[in-house]
């Protein structure tokens, strides 16, 4: 106990997020009253951030194991093989509320915390995605947002060096209050050359290397864990801020720390800081940990040791040296100019012991911080409007009299329209690997010295997952595999950010428990393992939640990167064919919102048996070098998938379109949504070839036009046969000039 | 009428402009030097009102636009313009 | 033929360039760490791109004062090339030894961008490759790449031919639409006087291979190399 | 002893932030304003140097680092410490 410090009691407890059973508990763990700096413990590593106290029960059941897994979840990032001694580490974080509070910087610190969960692996990066949600962006309170955190994306990974590989921006009213912010970040590691967050042989000396500690962030990770309410005002300080520029110096030192052999376990210092990596590092190896709380190195004076413990300060790490190593790694950290510091060793006794000045100020079972932290299963309850939403019929609205402009109404909403204004904001291509930069369904890397190549995306249709979670997660995996498939690449593994709100409320929990369940059987049938991710709840203001966002990070492998595809139209005359099943509905989709303001309807249905064969057929036609371009049909439907691939290229080109009989309603057929759909275009000397695979794959598919001219057409009724309508015809110019200028007008 | 307004980091934000500059001083012989901390300064030109009614309206700035109260404090100067 | 890249704390560009050096161009290649002041082996020098010192203070100010800097104006007297790319550029401005400054972009936000580059000067050691008025493809990433220099240096930049690239529309046009940061009169890259340093904000680097952004970059390269090996002039060691 | 430095863009060269932050605060309402320009403060603190020395000291850093005159100017003021 230090002087100052106050006195324990339940009140203070339950000020520190703590419930009354859960104090109650730690006291009968520990057989007394916690003391002050070992109340900080608890209350930050029991939090819903790091304890995954209402998630973890369901989460139980993902699949999570696959040949090619190296490294599950568990560990700072999944790793999956990518053959020869190559593998690939990935993970996805949010940093939602800390982005609402201070938006460059909350969005800073989260690529900057998920960068070091990649580096602690060993792995040097190699791409950032980032997924965002947000309100309206005509309402400039959104607009200052969006404009802090994707500077603070882009100057956290242009001044760090690590090209960023694409992303999400999406908008909704429910984002208002609570936008979302969720980072991606992807590593290559030589399969050798793993390092896991391990707290190894008994004296071994823990080194604190990197940024000095101040009191940014203390309880970071318990308003991580609580709803926005009037009061978040006053919570402000607590953001920490970001400095890319000692996080590069911290990669560059601890890579080659690590290739000296030196090092044994890595773990980085993030949510709850030192608390955490102190009681993680020794918990995975079933060890303890001593350390002395005076010798981190400190930024502001008079700091306590539960101020130390629990500070976030970012760009540190905790590393456990080999003994008599220590010379090597103080002299890699001295090289680049950052602090190393012994502050203590791996012991046997199962411990944490914290020192201060040498007096004991904590003394817990690193156990009872981290495996034995709470596990509820609350009640889950089947919210009341899923009939309501269910029982909507998009068709008993009017079709829209003009489909052309409809289709520009779609392009020019911000959640079609190019996102050109983030990405251009971003660096995309340091290192020189970006072979498909962002704008294509996923970005493609190459790996160099090898014939293979990597391709990442990030997916979440959250209205969807709104209307029917369990079939929207689905959904979302199986887009985020479609994306990576008409890529050329065969998906490896996911990494998932559950976002969801408040899991106190059964309604939350159930669209949570729907989801997890969707994502599990998608994962299962695609064959797609989980390998990481991450659980954000919470995400309410005032009691209006989000759309419920599991946000699915996915990568996967091209065996031969010159086999790859982008979205748009290469050559006129390419013929151009639909794969996929036809049912599709306006359930959800953005027509529905962009002239109804409505989200609402059934889903098609997915089927995924058909999203698989879809899938193997588009990578096989790649493979074989048929494919021209391939484009997932999204939001928007098959109307703006076409549009996409005439004009998102670097070269316009249009189409001529012929949809035959398509029904009473064209607006069903060409905006209408649907699961397991590509636009794909055939090279000329492909088309047989082509014909015969997707006979071999017993794909549904047809041709439906070819590339050419500087117009898009869409036609039905058949061709030339009296009855048969245009029903889009439009210059390339008007429909370039509506998606790219639709989202940047709201934003300078 | 011209106010200066200096905008920097709350004393307990991390300021890694500061500490790289310090350092560089350092690496350059200044020594003497204990602490660096680099903030904005905002020259505002105003017309037409008296210091009173400047001093508020400069505050309303800090407070709306030029400084961020999460990181930042700002100090305000008013200097009669001498032109 | 020795090509040496530098690394300051916080480059990033230093891989890249070291990359399309020795397996692209098949050139030895060696990296230079800041605090180095021996530059005896080599016979061009690279400031690559980066976030020296996090751009702290001013885009390269910092790097701008380090040894290895402080000792290129040696390397050059010795018939050395330095070639300054991206935070380089800045470096070398920020050292006096070319002139002007980079200030933030015009639009005060960052951009990562593909421009074309006029060659307004191709009797250079850097451009020698290349055909006058001919239009290159090179991608840029910075946020502070404006150019700027007042106006007496301005006029001597063109009495002296040190403008060698200026950021121009596809078709070859100087344009402010074709700008992509307000550097003044479109300036991408200059050179200084004795035609020893060359800096320009695009990434020749990142234009070395056709799978990644085409291959104009190489003629930079390339121009180095012809300097060096055919002309012996710039071979005094 | 502290000395604070205010490094600024030289009248002759074009602020875009300062426009920026100018149209901004128009938009606020603040129409009174007719310029802006933003520049940064460099707090130094410095040890045992009297205030001759200082000066003469922090002028040195300007020229050396803190100020790049090609764009820049700056002024120097010494706040004796008062803590
Ligand atoms: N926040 C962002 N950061 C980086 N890239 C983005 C971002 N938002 C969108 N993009 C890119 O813009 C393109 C279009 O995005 P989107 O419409 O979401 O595509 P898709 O449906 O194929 O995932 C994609 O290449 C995507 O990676
Ligand atoms: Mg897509």
């Amino acid at each position: 106990m230090t002087a100052a410090d106050p006195k324990v009691t339940l009140d203070l407890a339950l000020a520190h997020g703590l419930t009354a059973e859960e104090y109650d508990r730690i006291i009968r763990r520990l057989g007394r009253e916690p003391t002050f700096t070992e109340l900080g413990l608890f209350s930050s590593l029991w939090s819903e951030h790091c304890a995954y106290k209402h998630s973890r029960v369901f989460l139980r059941g993902l699949p999570t194991r696959a040949p090619q897994v190296l490294q599950g979840p568990g560990e700072n990032a999944g790793i999956v093989d990518l053959g020869g001694d190559l593998a690939l580490t990935f993970k996805i974080e949010s940093h939602n509320h800390p982005s609402f509070i201070e938006p460059m910087q909350g969005a800073a610190t989260g690529v900057g915390g998920i960068l070091r969960d990649i580096f602690t692996m060993g792995a040097r990066p190699i791409a950032v995605l980032d997924s965002l949600r947000f309100g309206d962006p005509a309402d400039p309170r959104t607009r200052r947002l969006i404009e802090g955190v994707v500077s603070g994306i882009g100057w956290y990974g242009n001044c760090f060096g690590v090209p960023n590989l694409g992303g999400e921006i999406g908008f909704a009213p429910e984002y208002t209050g609570n936008p979302l912010v969720n980072a991606m970040a992807v590593g290559l590691v030589a399969k050798n050359g793993i390092f896991r967050a391990r707290a190894d042989g008994v004296g071994n000396p823990v080194f604190y290397v990197g940024a000095k500690t101040g009191r940014d962030g203390i309880h970071g990770a318990t308003m991580a864990s609580a709803t926005f309410d009037e009061t978040a005002e006053e919570r402000r300080p607590t953001v920490q801020v970001g400095d890319p520029f000692t996080e590069k110096l911290l990669l560059e030192a601890c890579l080659e720390a690590m290739a000296t052999g030196a090092i044994v376990g890595i773990q980085d210092m993030g949510a709850a800081g030192l608390a955490c990596a102190c009681s993680e590092m020794p918990a995975r190896s079933g060890m303890g940990m001593e350390i002395e709380a005076s010798r981190v190195p400190q930024r502001e004076t008079g700091m306590t040791p539960y101020e130390i413990m629990l500070s976030e300060s970012q760009e540190r790490m905790l590393l456990v040296a080999a003994r008599g190593r220590e010379e090597d790694v103080r002299r890699t950290f001295a090289k680049w100019e950052l602090d190393a510091v012994p502050i203590g060793t791996v012991t046997d006794d199962g411990l944490l012991r914290v020192r201060f000045h040498g007096a004991v100020v904590a003394e817990v079972p690193v156990k009872a911080l981290t495996d034995e932290a709470p596990v509820y299963e609350k009640p889950t309850a089947r919210p009341g409007w899923q009939d309501g939403l269910e029982a909507f019929d998009p068709l008993s609205l009017p079709a829209p009299p003009d489909v052309s402009a409809a289709l520009l109404a779609l392009l020019e909403s911000p959640g079609i329209a190019s996102k050109e204004w983030v990405y251009r904001q971003y660096d995309q291509q340091v290192g020189t690997n970006s072979l498909v930069l962002p704008g294509s369904d996923a970005g493609v890397l190459r790996i160099k010295g090898t014939r293979i190549g990597v391709a990442v995306t990030t997916d979440c249709n959250a209205r969807f997952v709104y209307l029917d979670p369990r079939a929207g997660a689905a959904m979302a995996v199986a887009e985020a595999a479609r994306n990576l498939s008409v890529s050329g690449a065969r998906p490896l593994g996911l990494t998932d950010c559950l976002n969801f709100g408040s899991p106190e409320r059964p309604e939350i929990l159930w669209q949570f428990k729907e989801a997890v369940a969707g994502l599990t059987e998608a994962c299962r049938a695609l064959e797609i393992p989980v390998v990481g991710g991450n659980v954000s709840f919470y995400n309410e203001t005032l009691g209006q939640a989000i759309l419920p966002t599991p946000v699915i990070g996915m990568a996967g492998i091209l065996d031969d990167v010159e086999a790859r595809c982008t979205q748009w139209f290469a050559t006129p005359g390419d013929r151009i064919a639909l794969l996929g099943p036809d049912a599709v509905s306006l359930g959800g989709s953005e027509l529905l919102w962009v002239l109804h303001r409505t989200v609402a309807g059934r889903l098609a249905p997915l089927d995924l048996e058909v999203e698989r064969t879809v899938q193997e057929a588009c990578r096989a036609a790649i493979g074989a070098r048929l494919l021209a371009s391939a484009h997932d049909c999204a939001e928007g439907g098959l109307a703006v998938a076409l549009a996409e691939a005439c004009i998102s290229g670097p070269r316009r080109l249009g189409a001529a379109v012929e949809l035959g009989s398509i029904g009473a309603r064209p607006d069903l057929a060409l905006f209408g949504e649907g699961p397991s759909r590509v636009v794909a275009s055939v090279r000329a000397e492909g088309e047989r070839h082509f014909e015969q695979l997707m006979g071999e794959f017993r794909v549904p598919w047809r041709w439906i036009g070819r590339v050419g001219g500087d117009r898009l057409t869409i036609r039905a009724g058949g061709a030339g046969r009296a009855g048969g309508a245009d029903l889009v015809e439009l210059h390339l110019d008007r429909v370039a000039i509506a998606w790219g200028g639709g989202f940047e007008r709201y934003v300078s | 009428m011209r106010a200066r307004v200096l905008v920097r980091l709350k004393p307990s934000i991390l300021d890694a402009q500061g500490v790289t500059v310090k350092r560089a001083l350092a690496g350059l012989g200044f020594s003497e030097v204990q602490d660096v901390r680099v903030g904005k300064v905002v020259d505002v030109e105003l017309d037409g009102l008296g210091p009173d009614e400047a001093r508020r309206r400069v505050d309303e700035m800090c407070a709306r636009l030029l400084c961020n109260p999460v990181i930042e404090t700002f100090t305000v100067e008013l200097l009669t313009d001498t032109r | 033929m020795n090509f040496g890249v530098v690394i300051f704390p916080g480059t990033w560009s230093d891989c890249d360039f070291h990359y399309v050096i020795g397996e692209v161009l098949h050139q030895p290649v060696r990296y230079v760490w800041h605090r180095d002041a021996n530059l005896a082996d080599f016979d061009c020098l690279i400031l690559p791109g980066g976030f020296s010192y996090g751009d702290y203070l001013r885009a390269g100010a910092v790097a701008g004062r380090s040894p290895v800097v402080e000792a290129l104006p040696e390397f050059t007297a010795r018939g050395g090339l330095v070639l300054g790319s991206c935070n380089g550029f800045q470096i070398l401005c920020e050292a006096r030894l070319l002139p002007g400054a980079l200030m933030r972009n015009e639009c005060l936000q960052y951009r990562c961008q593909s421009t074309y580059l006029l060659v307004e000067n191709p009797e250079t050691s850097f451009t020698r490759a290349m055909r006058p008025g001919q239009v290159l493809k090179m991608p840029i990433s910075h946020g502070e790449g404006k150019y700027h220099a007042d106006a007496e240096t301005l006029r001597r930049l063109w009495a002296k031919n040190q403008i060698v690239f200026r950021y121009c529309t596809e078709d070859g046009r100087v344009a402010k639409e074709a700008n992509p940061n307000g550097s003044l009169d479109n300036i991408a890259g200059i050179i200084n006087e004795e035609g020893t340093v060359l800096g320009l904000m695009p990434h020749p680097e990142r234009a070395a291979e056709a799978a990644v952004g085409g291959t104009d970059g190489t003629l930079i390269l390339h121009s180095i190399l012809g300097t060096l090996v055919e002309d012996g002039s710039f071979l005094k060691r």
